[in-house]
């Protein structure tokens, strides 16, 4: 139980009146402000809360530590309540009201997609930082999350090499799980596997009694699944119920991501293999020194997850990106973060690849084991290879486009 | 009763007027945009329910249809006035098909709105399980969950380049809002509007008067969607993006609290139902002290025991309570709607 | 003779095992007034329904005016000038005495014509005030008078009327009788009903139906003379 | 030969979880005509009944079979009383506000327990057919259902409060004639309603990954079902849920699990096009 009521009502008492009081203050004039879009109520809140505990532990860090440029920052949040058309209303508010002088936010790729224009348009820098299936090539856009082929090519190998040469992928059915499937692919073949079928599942599935027995029937020795969402949380449990763990491998590379790995229990998740940016269980003085913090804040550590790391850690560089700076301005900022920028945050080191915008960061290796994330191997500063085969914005600064990337 | 229109259409033109130049200087005109979007999508609901009587519940179907007719047809055709008729072409006929289907199949009542429903869920879950490349329309894919981003938004016709946005956008869908407002009052005025209010009210009878009440109710139901189709367009060119949430169970859903809570059965009400609601979501996601899904179920719950009858029948009674005059049609409306669950019950 | 506008070959209906009417032949003329009568589950609202087109028939054949209209819908049928009115009230409750009756002119007249028509009928009916007033706010014998209203305003040549003088007063039947007579001048009708008092005031013909059959047709005095007749209504309903 | 014995299996289980979770709305529809939105919030909240009675050390299959039913069903009887009580016989504005309460419940149930609760293992181990290993669960939740159904006719066919409930839901002012307070009727049908949408919750709740919002995936198919069956009670939930549960298993193994959900829906419309009062208006026609 990673968030009872008292810690809530703890954390959203620290938050409360930043959140209250967003406009009253704007008109001071001499914040500076930070533009922030999540969904911290509905459906997707298990990604969306954290994410916003995170970015207001990084301001409030940011903030003691004397502000930026000598101002201090104030945080604009909007919750989007897990609708789409809110991320296109407030993205314009954020904008064109508020004008915020950068925006975080964004968790699906659909609600990235329904703002990035908007920012593109009003020049105002945007940071996307969450794990995605990559590809997006734009100038306005910072994104540090992992991409397919930084974790497919660190999980697939270390899998097969536990498990064997078949592999069977099932996964969620949209852009994201496509691409990720391509790219698990791929891998399997170089390291001499063979994909025995690849499945897709809308995200609102939740029976997978049928497909259970379909990977039965192929008899693979691997099963990789990037599923997403809560309804997909059942089949890892529905696996286990049918005993198939201690049979045919398992590996993914989404579950965990918002803590799904706490929904399960210890016996059903056990021994799922993973590859992430950040663990909990991460043993080094930066994450220790974050737990500490978040604890501070919110009582216990138990809400981080990866997502919500990636969102603080894009905070810190955009911070560390101002200061190097020594302005606001929007150009200034970009040629900051594009200057082999890098921060040594929670994760471990990230720098910012100035020719995709993505970041270059550690990728480790994880079994999940009473309901944490067991680092086994860190692969250190991985490139995202993926968008760096289609994207180039020191050769097209213009280039505004979201490639889907061919293998 | 007769007469009465060309006041109406001064009445319709002097208040939507006087709330164009009013609403914007207290509430951005973005803002303002999507609730006069919603406010369209209501009324298409408000048409059909409330004077058709026809238990729809997947609006949001038309809504999205009309949304991605708009989108992939913007991108195939590099323009938007073609798009723009296509998207309330596409629904209508949609409808229509789906209507003689139903209607000829003597579906009624709750039936209708399971039909409906599945309908809706079936666009949802065909739409969502798009995302492979094989999935095109033309130079359009139409990226199952994560939608169909960057289309040609609104331009002036003729003129690609010329863009409709911001400020000018707000009025453009002011005035399409007033003039389908207009429009659905005249149909309601009309023989057809008056034939569909007394099949609402008993079928049999009208069936025994001699109208046939399949077509009409399929006719009514087509114009619905058309409307629907409209406002997902408008509501296309607002986001810049269209995704399967438009066809979703929760978008159809809202449409028709926004119904029940402005009123059935009267023309503002569903309008002012769904720009009021979608106003009070949008100012709640500003704060995040309390889950704003535990908030909305409250209003909701409270509204529900405390004005019953929905909001604009509630404030209309109470000018007449205030100034004595009886107003027909909205103390009638409240009441038809209860008789209705209860010949359910 | 006269034209025959109502004619049934073999009218028979079934519901699963129990046959509601069985093989009715059943023919009326121009202008002719007829009562069905019958103890309660007889099948005489059964041969109705069938006649209007709320029921399909399982066998036989309806013909108006010579066309089949056996598996005519109700619409169909009333859009050939067949006037009808069901059982209870059917009316439009929440709309007003002029609006019913403006509604169902239109369908054979245009607007004006059909404000010109419901003035008409609503004086005729002497309704004029209560003209404003909701159905739903009316009296039972108000409400049968405005459906009789809606089934006179389309001029028929045939008026089917099911139960018309159910559960009214004395009066209200008076006023019934009139109109129906009225009506009676340029259509032919046919009645359901039980009221024997009714039906001797308004009918010469009647057919009786009897578990499903019809069971004698005659002159009403004949009929209600009628040994076998008498037995069928005591037996039943004793 | 095993895979068939597999698939037999899963359409069994199909039908069986599609009786479980219409069983509550049946119930609240048939004898209230209430269309209860909140349906899948009252079985997510038997979920979390269960984890929590059983992190507090009570036996698996008295939290499921026992606890969660009784707890959502008193949750059900202080809704009832405090809001539903007030609008019967308006169907639209019970929509409405059982709308809100379903946001209300995920909001109360967040603010509760977060979006990250640690689930229950299945308390049954894995099966084995020939080759293939199937979830052992699965034939709990069969035994349930057929349990169920038993229960429910013993119940309506063979008790007092059976009648009088069997009477109400054909004509809603019989009991009121025959000296039973409708109120009390319907107080006691939503308490049932609510109990059974719990126990079902209950029951799935170590099959799925459990969150608040995990509500909203139950309501659409549970009332679909439950239309589609008709008039009769139990007839109609057996009858639609068997239809629904064989397509959708079968479309599921033959394609995929997208288009055994779509083929469910295909079927819905395909069955009210042809029996547009439901299974139960054309066949089994006044049974229960």
């Amino acid at each position: 139980m990673s968030l009872n009521r008292r810690t809530f009502l703890k954390g959203t008492a620290a938050t409360a009146g930043a959140a209250i009081l967003p406009n009253i203050l704007s008109a001071a004039g001499d914040t500076i402000k930070l533009g922030s879009v999540l969904d911290t109520s509905g459906g997707f809140d298990a990604y969306g809360k954290p994410m916003e505990m995170a970015l207001r532990l990084a301001v409030s860090e940011i903030n003691e530590a004397g502000g930026l440029l000598g101002k201090q920052v104030e945080v604009v949040a909007y919750d989007t309540q897990s609708d789409m058309a809110l991320y296109s209303q407030y993205g314009q508010q954020l904008t064109r009201e508020d004008k915020v002088d950068v925006v975080h936010g964004g968790i699906l790729s659909a609600s990235r997609e329904a703002i990035r224009q908007t920012m593109r348009k009003t020049n105002t820098p945007f940071f996307y930082n969450v794990l995605y299936e990559g590809g997006v090539c734009d100038r306005n856009i910072f994104i540090n999350g992992v991409t397919p082929a930084q974790q497919a090519a660190a999980l697939v190998p270390y899998a097969m090499e536990k498990t064997g040469k078949k592999v069977y992928i099932l996964a969620a059915d949209y852009n994201y799980g496509q691409i990720t499937a391509r790219w698990i692919q791929k891998f399997v073949e170089e390291n001499g596997g063979e994909v025995v079928g690849v499945d897709f599942f809308a995200l609102d599935v939740s029976d997978f009694g049928s497909t259970i027995a379909k990977v039965q029937t192929a008899a693979p020795d691997l099963v990789i699944a990037p599923l997403v969402g809560g309804a997909h949380l059942s089949f890892f449990r529905q696996w286990a119920a049918a005993g198939m763990k201690d049979r045919i491998g398992l590996a993914s590379t989404t579950m965990g991501v918002g803590n799904e790995h706490k929904v399960l229990t210890a016996e059903e998740g056990n021994g799922i293999m993973v590859a992430y940016n950040y663990s909990q269980e991460l043993d080094t003085p930066a994450n220790n020194a974050f737990k500490e913090s978040w604890s501070a804040a919110y009582g216990d550590s138990s809400a981080i997850h990866e997502l919500a790391v990636s969102h603080y850690q894009g905070i810190k560089t955009w911070a560390a990106a101002v200061a190097l700076a020594g302005s606001m301005d929007r150009d200034a900022l970009i040629n900051a973060m594009e200057s082999g920028l890098s921060i040594e945050g929670p994760a471990g080191n990230l720098s910012v690849d100035p020719q995709t915008h993505h970041a270059v960061l550690d990728v480790h290796l994880m079994e999940i084991e009473n309901q944490g994330m067991r680092v086994i191997e860190t692969l250190p500063q991985q490139q995202p290879i993926d968008t760096q085969s289609v994207c180039d914005l020191q050769a097209n600064p213009d280039d505004n486009t979201q490639y889907e990337i061919e293998i | 009763m007769q007469g009465s229109m060309s006041k109406d259409v001064m009445t319709t033109l002097v208040v939507s007027a006087a709330l164009i130049w009013a609403l914007p200087l207290m509430v951005s005109t973005y803002t303002l945009t999507i609730l006069i979007i919603y406010g369209m999508l209501g009324l298409s609901l408000g048409l059909i329910w409330g004077f058709g009587g026809i238990i729809c519940f997947g609006q949001a179907a038309y809504f999205g249809l009309g949304a991605y007719t708009y989108a992939i047809a913007a991108i195939n055709f590099g323009e938007s006035t073609i798009p723009m008729l296509l998207a309330v072409i596409v629904p209508a006929i949609f409808a229509a098909l789906l209507g003689l289907m139903m209607f000829y199949g003597r579906l009624t009542d709750v039936y209708l709105g399971v039909i409906t429903l599945v309908v809706m869920l079936i666009l949802f879950k065909f739409i969502n399980s798009t995302a492979g490349p094989q999935y095109v329309i033309g130079n359009a894919r139409l990226g199952g969950y994560n939608g169909i981003p960057g289309f040609q938004t609104l331009n002036v016709p003729g003129d690609p380049s010329a863009y409709i946005w911001g400020d000018a956008y707000f009025y453009v869908c002011a005035v399409m809002l007033a003039l389908v407002f207009i429009l659905v009052s005249a149909l309601l005025r009309s023989s057809f509007g008056r034939i569909a209010v007394g099949i609402r009210e008993n079928e049999t009878r009208m069936s025994l008067m001699g109208y046939d009440i399949r077509a009409r109710k399929t006719i009514l139901f087509s114009i619905g969607a058309a409307i629907a189709g409209l406002a997902g367009a408008l509501f296309a060119n607002w986001s810049e993006i269209v995704t399967p949430s438009l066809f979703s169970l929760r978008q159809s859903a809202e449409i028709i609290i926004w119904c029940i809570v402005g009123g059935f059965s009267n023309r503002v009400g569903p309008i002012f139902g769904a720009a009021g609601l979608a106003y009070i979501k949008i100012l709640l996601g500003q704060q995040s002290m309390v889950d704003n899904t535990l908030i909305m179920g409250i209003i909701l719950v409270v509204f529900v025991l405390f004005l019953p009858k929905g909001l604009v029948p509630a404030v209309a009674e109470l000018w007449n309570i205030s100034f004595g005059r009886r107003k027909r049609g909205a103390s009638r409306s409240g009441r038809r709607v209860r008789n209705r669950g209860k010949a359910n019950g | 003779m006269a034209e025959i506008v109502l004619e049934t070959q073999g009218l028979t209906m079934r519901f699963g095992g129990v046959v509601a009417a069985n093989n009715v032949d059943f023919t009326l003329h121009a202008r002719e007034l007829r009562c069905l009568i019958g103890p309660n589950g007889a099948g005489k609202s059964t041969f109705f329904k069938c006649v209007t087109g709320l029921q399909t028939p399982t066998e036989g054949q309806v013909f108006m005016r010579g066309e089949e209209t056996t598996q005519w819908m109700s619409h169909e049928i009333a859009s050939l000038g067949v006037g009808i009115k069901t059982q209870n009230p059917n009316v439009l409750d929440s709309l007003s005495v002029f609006e019913n009756i403006w509604l169902a002119a239109r369908r054979f007249h245009t607007p004006i014509e059909a404000n010109r028509k419901s003035q008409e009928i609503i004086e005729r009916l002497a309704l004029s005030s209560i003209a404003r007033a909701d159905l739903g706010q009316l009296a039972h014998g108000e409400r049968q008078r405005v459906e009789l209203g809606l089934v006179a305003v389309g001029d028929p040549w045939l008026v089917l009327l099911d139960e018309p003088a159910a559960g009214m007063s004395a009066e209200d039947v008076e006023r019934m009788t009139e109109i129906i007579h009225e009506l009676n001048k340029s259509a032919a009708i046919v009645i359901v009903e039980h009221d024997m008092q009714f039906i001797r005031s308004i009918a010469e013909n009647v057919t009786v139906f009897h578990q499903g059959s019809v069971l004698m047709e005659d002159h009403v005095d004949l009929v209600m003379a009628d040994q076998t007749v008498r037995n069928v209504y005591l037996g039943k309903k004793a | 030969m095993d895979l068939s014995a597999v698939i037999f299996i899963e359409i069994l289980y199909a039908v069986a979880s599609l009786i479980m979770i219409s069983a509550g709305l049946a119930v609240v529809f048939g004898m209230m005509k209430v269309i209860n939105l909140a349906h899948g919030e009252f079985m997510m909240m038997g979920g979390y009944t269960t984890i929590t009675a059983v992190n507090l050390g009570v036996n698996v299959f008295v939290a499921m079979l026992i606890i969660a039913p009784l707890i959502v069903g008193l949750i059900g009887l202080v809704v009832e009383r405090l809001v539903i009580r007030h609008l019967y016989g308006r169907l639209i504005d019970t929509m409405l506000a059982t709308w809100g309460l379903s946001l209300f419940f995920i909001g109360i149930v967040t603010m509760i327990f977060g979006n990250t609760t640690t689930g229950i293992s299945t308390p049954i181990p894995g099966f084995t057919v020939g080759n293939y290993q199937i979830n052992g669960y699965n034939f709990f939740i069969i035994l349930v259902a057929i349990a169920l159904v038993i229960l429910l006719y013993a119940v309506l066919k063979g008790t007092r409060a059976g009648l009088i409930a069997r009477g109400t839901m054909q004509r809603p002012d019989m009991a009121a004639s025959l000296g039973y307070s409708p109120d009390r009727i319907y107080m006691a049908t939503f308490f049932c309603g609510s109990a059974l949408s719990g126990l079902a919750g209950a029951v799935l709740a170590p099959l799925v990954g459990l969150v608040p919002t995990s509500g909203a995936a139950y309501i659409a198919k549970a009332f679909i079902t439950v239309i589609a069956g008709g008039p009769s009670l139990i007839a109609g939930l057996v009858s639609s849920s068997t239809v629904f549960g064989i397509i959708s298993q079968t479309f599921s193994f033959a394609v995929s699990p997208v288009m055994g959900e779509v083929a469910l829906l295909v079927a819905a419309v395909v069955l009210l096009r042809l029996l547009p009062q439901g299974v139960t208006g054309k066949f089994f026609k006044g049974k229960l």
